[in-house]
């Protein structure tokens, strides 16, 4: 089945006609993603990759009311109208590429869509991809492959890394998620580790973190609490992050004497997940976890 | 981004929360001027954006304008933290009776402002919270919905104060809050919220974080956050890199933030220490890739440049160019190792081989070469 | 609360809503001076409430100072569907070459404000709505999340503009908002925003009508409100009763809206005309039963009084004791139909029956009664 | 099982120490009502007919964890807060007497208690009454019994009125509910039917309607669109209001050429409703749609 994105997603992407937009259109065309429109207000009527461009969310889901999920390209400055206009229009997933939100918007919508009942992936995120079914996102395809490990990360890359590494073991992923490398996310650990228990494709969860906040603490805590019932394997960057710095991504700092890599760790490491040192590694315990090889 | 106390004062002041008169001293002249304008006795105050400069030395009291220049001789160039101060708050001084905490959070836990409240201020909160948690009240603000009057309530009434400072200190709380969100800030914080000899409540410190990401609503601190960066921060910054300076001796290039802090952590790991963090990330062409390189190359601390590049968007091809380049330009006397992975992986190898380059495919045995490397140079 | 053109359009200057320059005329000469400074040609409107004003003659252009004096000799004093004319708005005639049209409202189905546009001013929206729905662009608002741009980009795509005027069409939504939800509105409305000749866009009519819930945010209009009921109105609102005032001879007492109504209903029912509706409320003591009764056996069209309650928190013995009280008073003449049932309704029924008056368990049957009662007198 | 309020319910009265709340406290109380607590900022620590006062509900939250439900007396211009202090501290169902709240506050912590799943009844209502089991409200409880009918009403003593006559006929009420009479309220005759569909207690159920909006016209439809299985009789009160002018409710007003009563009894007829013309006549209806008598 998958999670979030599978068979039966169908995209608009909003923001189409833009660099980004348009690029990402064509890939995941390519990869066999249903995108069946897109939007730039001022812009309906043209075609992008042979995908209709219409004015607003609403035209779209008007013409196709099988569109389910909106990827968002669009500016910072106007992400966050994106947002409200997607889920208004029923859009049920949302992902949200756009970095640099201002982190007051992001609360603010973060809480809305949650409240509607609205997925929101990201934002400074890479997309969700459910190999084989659907790719919504800006992630290579090519270094994923179906199969039975669930990804949720706040990187994008280093998705990337562990993904095709998990790939060449040949246990392949079910999902894989970034969620995003900003402070406060729309789907969290917790979120994507409650899907993945519920996805019988999913046998094994991956969780990368980093430094910054406490959700690797709180996913920790969730898996104590509930008696996950799912080999779940950890990898966080930033060991060597200094505190007070931000590494690249808004989210990655260590603040207030909070967030560092080792605390994340230990919290991990007490309630029972297993947590790799390098990247390589997450495949050696995921195999162990499903007494492979 | 931080704000300096006097900045985050001045804005207090622009939302009506009283502040103890102030001025800013860049020479110890100003210091003795302002002190003789507050009446005479004053408190000095570096203005660094370290944490700690109590502790180390950085608040002085004066009894008169001559002391304040005498004082302000010995602060102004000092070094705290590694911080250079170059300007003082000098401030009335205030007859602190209790101190209270007050201050406004994004939560990212609930991805919300929390309020943090306490009757006992002036420490550390954190370390008030790790030691007596019941001692703090913590309310959080929907959102959507905003400060309400029951929020406040709770605060206003935690802090053990008669029927007149309440009054003030709700509007402390709202004033605050109102700043909080306008302001797009991460933190604003009163620390210690003084309550003074004659019962008035008293602003003795102020703390400000600004979201970076809503700096472009607010260009007069853009422009601040720029001006202080040094100049290989300011480079990268030009460039559009997350740059972040270390104390080690291999530079890290990578794309994607997460990446490239595994990087780090892997060169660590093998014992190695990095230079710093630079993300490229994602789509870097050849010219972004050899602005990076270069931008390390120059940088004296760097021995090894250690790029690990994972191509999706970003293509194995261009940074091979980029790097090649920056190599035969300022290569000199450095060592370059590359992982590269992805989106036409050949041919950058192919173009790195010719350059006389080899190029791992797995970043751990990368991060082993570099280590190596940097240890015999 | 209703506010006339007038207010509207004060109110529009002052969030920025351009509207044609215009005076307020309470006699001639004040018509021909404005009409003078306007450069001689206006149209003068009269200031009512009603709806409909222009068929019933209401609004009338002048070619000069002189025509616009004598137009408004006509229009000042005039009746428009039984509300007097007192003053005319005079304002700068626009040569029409479309008409647009643009409201706010409360919706109550969706519980949100709702923003309803057409190309096609000019004409009643709920004909326009009924005969051409596909014809207007209905936008919902959430009251959490407030209007957002893509809210007015698709208010402002349906209209058939230039880009310039999309413009204009967009700060008006925007202005439009901002008053409907600071000046807590249930409808402000632009019928018709014209499109001159010149292309521009000039709100020709406003309507705003203000939450009477809200209006103590808003003390100047409240007291205008207060000011134009009529003395029967003004004393119920005095002693806080809901009162309207219908054209029948029987009077109408309930405790409670929803009970008062179905009184009226059931006297119409059997034949009877209300001459009133007057509800109580709850928990009323015996004085204010008292008055709310003495107001309609002073009025001089009631015949019957007929009084229906149903005692919850509200005493029946009360209830009684004031009637006897108000009838004592000002009963001559006038018939009494009670109906009494709940709390107390024993003693309530014993006060009553010992001045000779005897009350009904049911209302149906008291309704009858007092139908019966009326047609007789 | 009666719906919205029943034997598990735990009040606490926000208002407790004004005249109305302490008067209504009692009351309650004397009908078998569990209230737990009362709420009146500043006075935390009194006690009214014996219920603890505290200064928050947070507060009384925290004493009385098993509080579900509240009961608002506070003055208009706070009533706005009282809502969401309430909602914000976990409380399910949320009685709002008070009435002369703008509208424009309204609409907003109606929508925010939808979003987090709180039952707001009200503003400007009797409240709620499962005769036997509780009573959350201002209603004179003696006039209604235990039984089988559901009553979902926009007036209060038009309630009391139909409630007594069912009593009177022996039917009794499983719960009847004030929905408030402002034109825009938390709970709807929708919400109301679809909760008493669910209710195996209620055997019929009785929309009593005004003038002013289209609920009753909504609440048809929605009895056409699912086939409603339970018998539904209607009175509309407003007959013969004049369009324009409010009648004593904010609610119950003709505007626009909406919202009278004609309408409201044609969608009523129009979809099987039978509507009475006299508040007595409904038991008459009820007693034939339930094939009694």
């Amino acid at each position: 089945m998958a999670v979030l994105v599978n068979k039966n997603t169908y995209v608009v992407v909003q923001g189409i006609t833009g660099r980004e937009g348009s690029f990402h259109t064509k890939a995941m065309l390519d990869y066999g993603t249903k995108v069946l429109a897109g939007v730039t207000p001022g812009k309906g009527g043209q075609n992008v990759h042979g995908v209709p461009v219409y004015d607003s969310v609403y035209d779209a889901v008007s013409k196709h009311p099988e569109l389910n999920t909106s990827i968002i390209f669009v500016p910072s400055a106007f992400a966050s109208d994106a947002i409200y206009e997607a889920v208004d229009a029923g859009i049920e997933v949302v992902v949200l590429i756009t970095e640099h939100i201002p982190i007051h918007d992001s609360m603010k919508f973060i809480r809305y869509a949650r409240l509607r009942g609205v997925c929101i992936v990201g934002p400074n995120c890479p997309g969700v991809i459910s190999p084989g079914e659907s790719k919504v996102g800006i992630m290579p395809g090519h270094v994923f492959s179906k199969g039975k490990v669930g990804i949720a990360s706040r990187s994008g890359t280093l998705t990337y890394e562990v993904a095709h590494a998990i790939t060449k073991a040949g246990l392949g992923q079910s999902t894989a998620v970034g969620i995003g490398g900003d402070p406060i996310t729309g789907m969290n650990m917790i979120d994507m580790l409650e899907m993945f228990r519920e996805d019988d494709e999913t046998k094994a969860v991956v969780l990368i973190g980093e430094i910054g906040g406490d959700m690797e603490e709180r996913a920790a805590e969730y898996i104590k609490r509930c008696s996950y019932e799912k080999p779940v394997v950890a990898f966080v960057a930033g060991r060597t992050a200094p505190p007070g710095k931000r590494m690249g991504h808004a989210g990655a700092i260590i603040s207030m004497g909070a967030g560092d890599a080792e605390s994340k760790i230990r919290a991990f490491e007490a309630c029972g997940v297993k947590v790799a040192s390098t990247p390589a590694e997450v495949v050696k315990l995921l195999k162990g976890a499903l007494r492979i090889g | 981004m931080k704000l300096y106390e006097y900045e985050a004062k001045q804005l207090f002041s622009l939302y009506n929360i009283p502040v103890p008169e102030f001025g800013l001293a860049r020479t110890p002249e100003d210091a003795k001027n302002i002190a003789q304008k507050l009446g005479g006795k004053a408190v000095l105050k570096a203005q660094v954006l370290v944490a700690g400069r109590g502790k180390a030395g950085g608040i002085k009291f004066a009894e008169s304008p001559q002391e304040a220049y005498e004082l302000a001789k010995k602060l102004l160039g000092m070094e705290i933290k590694g911080e250079k101060v170059n300007s003082l708050l000098v401030s009335r001084a205030v007859d602190i009776e209790r101190e209270l905490y007050l201050s406004i959070v994004v939560d990212r836990s609930v991805g919300a402002a929390s309020i943090l409240s306490s009757s006992e201020g002036g420490i550390d909160i954190e370390e008030l919270a790790a030691k007596s948690p019941e001692k703090i009240v913590k309310v959080y603000v929907d959102p959507l919905v905003g400060l309400k009057a029951h929020h406040v309530r709770r605060i206003v009434e935690s802090m053990g104060l008669f029927d007149e400072q309440k009054k003030v200190l709700q509007d402390i709380t709202l004033n605050l809050y109102k700043l909080f969100v306008e302001l797009d800030c991460e933190l604003a914080e009163i620390n210690p919220l003084a309550v003074d000899k004659e019962g008035k409540l008293v602003p003795v410190d102020a703390k400000v974080i600004i979201d970076d990401n809503a700096l472009f609503r607010r260009k007069e601190f853009a422009e601040r956050a720029s001006a202080e960066l040094s100049e290989f921060e300011a480079e990268a910054k030009k460039h559009g890199f997350s740059y972040v300076e270390l104390d080690g001796d291999i530079g890290i290039i990578g794309n994607g933030a997460g990446l490239t802090m595994a990087t780090m952590d892997v060169v660590k790991l093998y014992g190695g220490r990095p230079a710093n963090f630079l993300d490229i990330g994602g789509g870097a062409r050849a010219d972004i890739v050899e602005k990076a390189a270069s931008l390390l190359l120059k940088h004296p601390n760097v021995k090894v440049l250690f790029v690990n590049v994972l191509g999706g968007i970003t293509r194995c091809d261009e940074v091979a160019k980029g790097l090649v380049n920056a190599l035969a330009t300022y290569g000199k006397g450095k060592r370059l190792v590359v992982r590269l992975m992805g989106t036409n992986e050949e041919e950058g190898k192919r173009i790195l081989s010719s350059a006389g380059i080899s190029a791992f495919d797995s970043m751990e045995d990368a991060a082993k070469k570099a280590v190596e490397l940097a240890k015999v140079m």
